[in-house]
């Protein structure tokens, strides 16, 4: 009896054993099932989902203007404070002054991509763009600003 | 290149000699040089070979785990072990300030030498073997047990306890296991008749062992395969560096170009054991002969001899490498129990049935 | 980045006379050597981690630049992936960890947390404000927490860095700082 | 049980014991000096048998801290919450529930370790999460920390 | 490596290690002074607070919409669900429901993080054991359900997908589609988990009778998730106290008794199998209408104190709120489960090898900034 469970139980290990070989033997056989896909080779054809958070960005229009109006609700959204607005007055052409962002500071080393900032945004000025290629050696070039040089509210944005 | 293969290797050793002595007078110097060459030409055969079982071991661990593995540096990443190599050597090499020093550095020298003088018996091909000593299978298993010499000496002097229990882990193991590879190791002798491995080699013309011996050989095999992969400290029987446990066990403080040579030692111990299991059992350089077909084994033959010992070795590595990216790894307690329980028992009653297959002559 | 990419072996081939020899500068070779056998200390705090593991996974696959031999132990390892925030109770030990390594070791800061704090940057109490105030930093990666192909641009990041090394650890160029 | 059923068994035991059903559960206010007394028989009594504490925490009131213990029972599926409130802020001490509830050694410790509550009788009362030398107990309302940065 | 590397004899002759904060068997920066006697355990003590983040006062400061996003940062593994928890714990502040439709997404995306939770863990159990390939296997259909996640929250681990009310965008018109491909494929792989780990004789011995585990000191240490159902003790919230439309779906509650290491791995990998059981129910028949209810942009929650408990893939996670009224909670408090799973370890692995040790932290499944949050 003891002679029988004891080779009972070898035959039951090995056959396990032997199970498992075979799942990683189908794999070494079957190089079809490599799953890498090769990433700086693939650049060209990598293309991240739409709604992926890479980094926020402040889409401008051709003429260098873009529609963010300094309303600073993005700022106030943001959980960490990672954006910073800094608005300047704006002598408008009828003589009456008005808020208009002198820059958008964008802190992309402490975004957490939560995307508060943008469903906050009421004229939809700033977006989450698909990058993700932003590794740097200096910490400094990390803190953008977002508004181009010289650029200023599209038309009709309030 | 076949036929730079086939040609005896014996012929080029007695030209070496004879050119040697006629420019030589001293008998002495004679034999240090020829040592020297030996030394050296195993040494040049030894980093390409580790070089090759390194990426080897690489591209099998990702095919099996449906990866692509090493493929950027040099052709299809065949250079990544060089380049490895290349950085461990230049590393910062880190000796512990509390550890003892002496035997800190020792220790890998050792597992490196005792690794490499076991392929002293080794007959890589017909006629090619470096020292074909009358006890070859003897000074084989003896001379590898000294290796855990080296890997308790690690663990011990490194002041590190994660290095200690690693140390007196691979201890316990490769004291045990070493009775298990000794019990299949006789198997073969016993059925041969002699220690030497030219012999054991010329024995399996008419067929290798593995064939011959009916099931108990295979027996033989199969526990030859698990132990020696537990003398060489691989998956699934890595107790002595068990990363998860121990982070790297008893090479836990070593670095740069010592690390490297637990390295090599490692990979020239998996070659090693492989060869002999090579040789035992599937009939090192001697070709696939089936009995008395004098064509097929006139065919066999012409494929050569280093070929067939080299394919058989990788076989076997193959399997070694499989297990460790297939199993978990064992338990301190449970490893022994294998040993002790399963693996010793079997292979004592086996040999006894290899003893009675022997002296009745029912092999063929 | 391209060009070295392409770079099989460090070694410029010079026509002799009587055919070509190999020609290679120490410096090459080294770098060479050191940025394709970045072996990673096994070293996550958290989130990042995780996508730590990914870039190790068979979709992403680091193996094939070389830098799947992720040590245990920082004896063995030349760069440490900081990946995860760090406190003040674990600063110590990073920088514990770092001081073990031997040289040449490189750090990656991966994630918003590792670079500057991150999410908890305000209003914590125990969160440094920035790893790069324990260990030096060679690539930073922002990101909460970066994609695996993010990673692996930090390393090829990194590995240019690395190739405009001397042995004696000084930049060669200015694109290399 | 039901609410009710709940605090009439527990007047029948302690009469001190006032209650507060604003919130989602049935909230026992007591005093520090009964506490043990009073979850024993909560634990124990199989009419309650409060096997499970899922949640034992504290809240800094500036003029006082409340602990607050959550209570489940696997049998009868109930649930409560008992608060004890320590009125001494300079030397807020209680007694360890830790032989009751194996889980509220560690919570305790959080505890002490964030508000500096000691409890009594604690089989081993250090620091949990941050390091033994810190100054300070972060959580308390008046905790300032000259590193803080706040948005 | 260990923080205090040199070697220390007690005077009892007790070998004490230090497994450590960082160790690749901790999954995490968790800190355990383990008193050896040869290999077995004498006595284990945990030393936590190497990923304290200060989450719990930093939420103090924060207004209500954004103290959530810190929470997936937590358990980052379950990161979905512990947003899902703290939308809930809001939104029974403001007494409203998030609309059917996002209930139903969130539990499709809860299960999601669970299915995907799990097969880390599995991954991470063989790699812990010594065996690397399940890994492999593992993160392959992982990174399937990453995909989902990507494709509709634009994320893959910490998504901050709920938000109080609903959730913060409709599903990815993609979503069904993708969905029952990937469920497709993971249902078909559970046969290849069977053979390539839990079969094997070696996990079996490393596992079974290890980490014992009875059902009094699993409730009385709190444990909670899939570590308590293998001590058979039923603990699963989403049966007990339905959140989110749970009741309305078909799934079993798994239990077990067997209450060690193995019975924990086999409740998990029956757990899957539950997920992809729910999310199949629910895929075809996710209700039309909005996604997130009406909040105000401010939201005060009334003074109150706010308690919920939801089902991650660990355990119960109770989020416990103190208002005052003002538009950041007074006080808040995360009842994590890995925290009171880890209160366990000692208690079982006390009288084990290391290699044990390593088996039950694996079936325990910590993660440790939950923990120490």
């Amino acid at each position: 009896m003891f002679l029988k469970d004891y080779f009972v139980t070898i035959y039951k290990s090995v056959g396990s054993l032997l199970k498992g070989m075979k799942v990683t033997g189908y794999y070494f056989t079957h190089p079809k099932e490599i799953q890498t896909q090769e990433y700086p080779d693939n650049r060209a054809t990598l293309q991240m989902f739409d709604r992926f958070k890479g980094e926020v960005v402040m889409p401008h229009d051709e003429n260098n203007e873009h529609r963010c109006t300094g309303c600073q609700a993005c700022e106030i959204a943001c959980p960490n404070g990672t954006i910073k607005i800094i608005t300047k007055q704006e002598l408008q052409p009828d003589g009456k002054k008005k808020k208009a962002i002198d820059t958008f500071v964008y802190h992309l080393e402490l975004c957490t991509m939560c995307n508060m900032c943008v469903t906050a945004c009421p004229s939809d000025a700033i977006k989450m763009a698909q990058t993700f290629e932003h590794s740097v050696y200096d910490k400094r070039q990390l803190k953008k600003v977002l508004n181009a040089p010289g650029s200023k509210l599209m038309e009709g944005v309030e | 290149m076949a036929l730079f293969l086939t040609i005896s290797f014996s012929s080029i050793a007695t030209g070496i000699h004879t050119w040697l002595a006629g420019t030589m007078q001293n008998e002495m110097l004679v034999k240090i040089t020829e040592m020297a060459i030996a030394g050296i030409s195993l040494l040049l055969f030894l980093v390409p070979l580790c070089f090759f079982l390194g990426y080897m071991e690489r591209k099998v661990a990702a095919f099996m785990q449906i990866r692509l593995g090493p493929n950027r540096v040099g052709p299809k990443g065949s250079l990544q072990i060089v380049a490895d190599t290349i950085k461990l050597l230049l590393k910062e090499g880190l000796t512990p300030t509390a550890s003892d020093k002496f035997l800190f550095n020792l220790a890998p020298m050792i597992v490196v030498v005792t690794s490499m003088l076991v392929m002293a018996p080794i007959a890589f091909a017909k006629d090619f073997q470096i020292w074909d000593l009358s006890i070859g299978v003897l000074y084989v298993s003896s001379v590898s047990s000294i290796a855990v010499i080296g890997i308790l000496m690690a663990g011990w002097s490194s002041y590190n306890k994660y290095s200690l229990l690693g140390a007196m882990r691979s201890g316990a193991q490769i004291v045990s296991y070493e009775l298990s590879v000794g019990l299949s190791l006789i198997s073969i002798v016993i059925l041969t008749g002699s220690l030497r491995m030219s012999d054991i080699v010329m024995s399996q013309e008419n067929g290798w062992w593995i064939f011959k011996g009916h099931i108990p050989v295979l027996i033989s095999f199969v526990i030859f395969v698990i132990a020696s992969t537990a003398e060489i400290n691989r998956a699934p029987f890595d107790l002595a560096e068990a990363e998860q446990e121990l982070t790297a066990g008893f090479h836990t403080e070593y670095s740069g170009m010592k690390f490297a040579m637990f390295l090599l030692a490692e990979y020239i111990n998996l070659f090693v054991v492989s060869a002999i299991g090579a040789t035992l059992f599937l009939g090192g350089w001697m070709p696939f002969h089936i009995g008395h077909w004098e064509a097929f084994n006139h065919i066999m033959d012409f494929i050569p001899s280093s070929l067939w010992f080299f394919g058989k070795t990788f076989a076997i590595i193959f399997i070694i490498m499989q297990f460790r990216w297939t199993f978990p790894r064992l338990r301190v307690d449970q490893l022994l129990t294998l040993e002790w329980k399963y693996l010793l028992p079997i292979s004592m009653v086996n040999v006894l049935f290899v003893t009675v297959m022997a002296i009745m002559g029912w092999h063929f | 980045m391209a060009e070295t990419e392409k770079m099989i072996f460090p070694a410029q081939l010079h026509q002799t006379a009587d055919g070509g020899i190999v020609v290679s500068k120490l410096d090459d070779m080294i770098n060479w050597a050191r940025s394709n056998s970045l072996w990673p200390l096994v070293f996550g705090t958290s989130c990042c981690a995780i996508e730590m593991m990914s870039a190790a996974d068979a979709k992403y696959d680091w193996s094939r630049f070389g830098f799947e031999v992720a040590r245990a132990t920082p004896r063995q390892a030349d760069l440490i992936i900081v990946a995860g925030t760090i406190v003040m109770k674990m600063a110590p030990v990073l920088k514990r960890l770092y001081d073990q390594m031997p040289d040449p070791k490189y750090v990656i800061a991966m994630g918003a947390c590792t670079i500057s704090g991150g999410p908890f940057f305000y209003n914590t109490y125990s969160v440094v404000k920035g790893v790069d105030h324990v260990i030096p930093v060679d690539v930073y990666i922002p990101g909460c927490p970066p994609r695996p192909e993010a990673l692996l641009h930090a390393m090829i990041t990194l590995q240019e860095k690395i190739k405009h090394e001397t042995y004696f650890g000084k930049a060669k160029t200015e694109e290399g700082k | 049980m039901t609410n009710e059923e709940i605090k009439t068994a527990v007047s029948a035991l302690f009469p001190s014991v006032t209650y507060d059903e604003t919130g989602e559960f049935l909230t026992l206010l007591i005093t520090p000096a009964e506490i043990r007394s009073v979850m024993k028989a909560l634990r124990y009594n199989t009419e309650f048998s409060f096997d499970y504490m899922f949640c034992l925490t504290c809240i800094d009131w500036k003029t006082h801290f409340m602990m607050v213990y959550h209570l489940l029972s696997k049998t009868h599926r109930h649930n409560i919450v008992v608060k004890a409130k320590i009125a001494d802020v300079n030397k807020p001490e209680i007694e360890t529930l830790c032989d009751i509830w194996q889980t509220a050694n560690f919570h305790e410790r959080e505890v002490y370790d964030l508000f500096g509550i000691r409890f009594l009788n604690h089989p081993d009362l250090r620091r949990l999460l941050l390091d033994e030398g810190w100054d300070g107990y972060p959580l308390r309302k008046n905790y300032v920390d000259e590193n803080m940065i706040s948005l | 490596m260990s923080l205090l590397g040199e070697p220390e004899l007690t005077e009892e002759g007790e070998f004490v290690i230090n497994i450590g904060p960082q160790h690749p068997s901790t999954h995490g920066v968790l800190h355990l002074k383990v008193w050896l006697d040869g290999e077995t355990i004498k006595k284990i003590q945990p030393h936590l607070g190497y990923i304290h983040r200060s989450i719990e006062k930093m939420s103090e400061s924060l207004s209500y919409r954004n103290f959530i996003y810190a929470t997936s940062r937590m358990d980052y593994l379950s990161a979905h669900i512990n947003n899902q928890a703290c939308a809930l714990t809001v939104e029974k502040g403001l007494q409203i429901e998030a609309p059917p439709r996002a209930q139903a997404i969130r539990i499709l995306m809860a299960e999601l993080t669970r299915l995907s939770s799990h097969q880390l863990w599995w991954g991470c159990t063989g790699l812990d054991l010594g065996a690397v390939t399940p890994f492999f296997y593992a993160f392959r259909e992982r990174e399937l359900i990453m995909e989902i996640m990507e494709e509709t929250c634009g994320a893959r681990l910490t998504q901050n997908y709920s938000v109080p009310g609903g959730v913060m965008y409709d599903v990815h018109p993609n979503f069904q589609n993708r969905v029952k491909d990937v469920m497709k494929q993971v249902k078909s792989r559970f046969r290849e988990y069977e053979e390539a780990l839990t079969g094997n004789v070696i996990f079996e011995q490393r596992t079974k009778g290890v980490g014992y585990l009875s059902a009094e000191d699993a409730i009385s240490f709190g444990c909670t998730g899939p570590t308590a159902r293998a001590s058979g003790v039923s603990c699963d919230i989403r049966k007990w106290f339905p959140y989110d439309g749970y009741d309305k779906l078909q799934f079993d509650e798994i239990i077990m008794t067997g209450g060690d290491s193995y019975t924990r791995y086999m409740v998990r990998m029956e757990e899957m199998k539950q997920s992809v059981a729910i999310i199949e129910q629910l895929i075809d028949n996710i209700p039309e209408g909005d996604f997130q209810a009406k909040t105000k942009m401010v939201i005060k929650l009334p003074k109150g104190e706010f308690y919920q408990r939801v089902e991650t893939a660990r355990g119960e996670l109770g989020v416990y709120i103190v208002s005052d009224g003002a538009a950041s909670p007074y006080r808040i408090k995360y009842r994590s489960p890995n925290f009171s799973n880890l209160s366990a370890l000692s208690h079982m692995a006390t009288g084990a090898k290391i290699g044990d040790l390593v088996a039950i932290m694996a079936t325990i499944d910590l993660v440790i900034p939950d923990v120490d949050r």
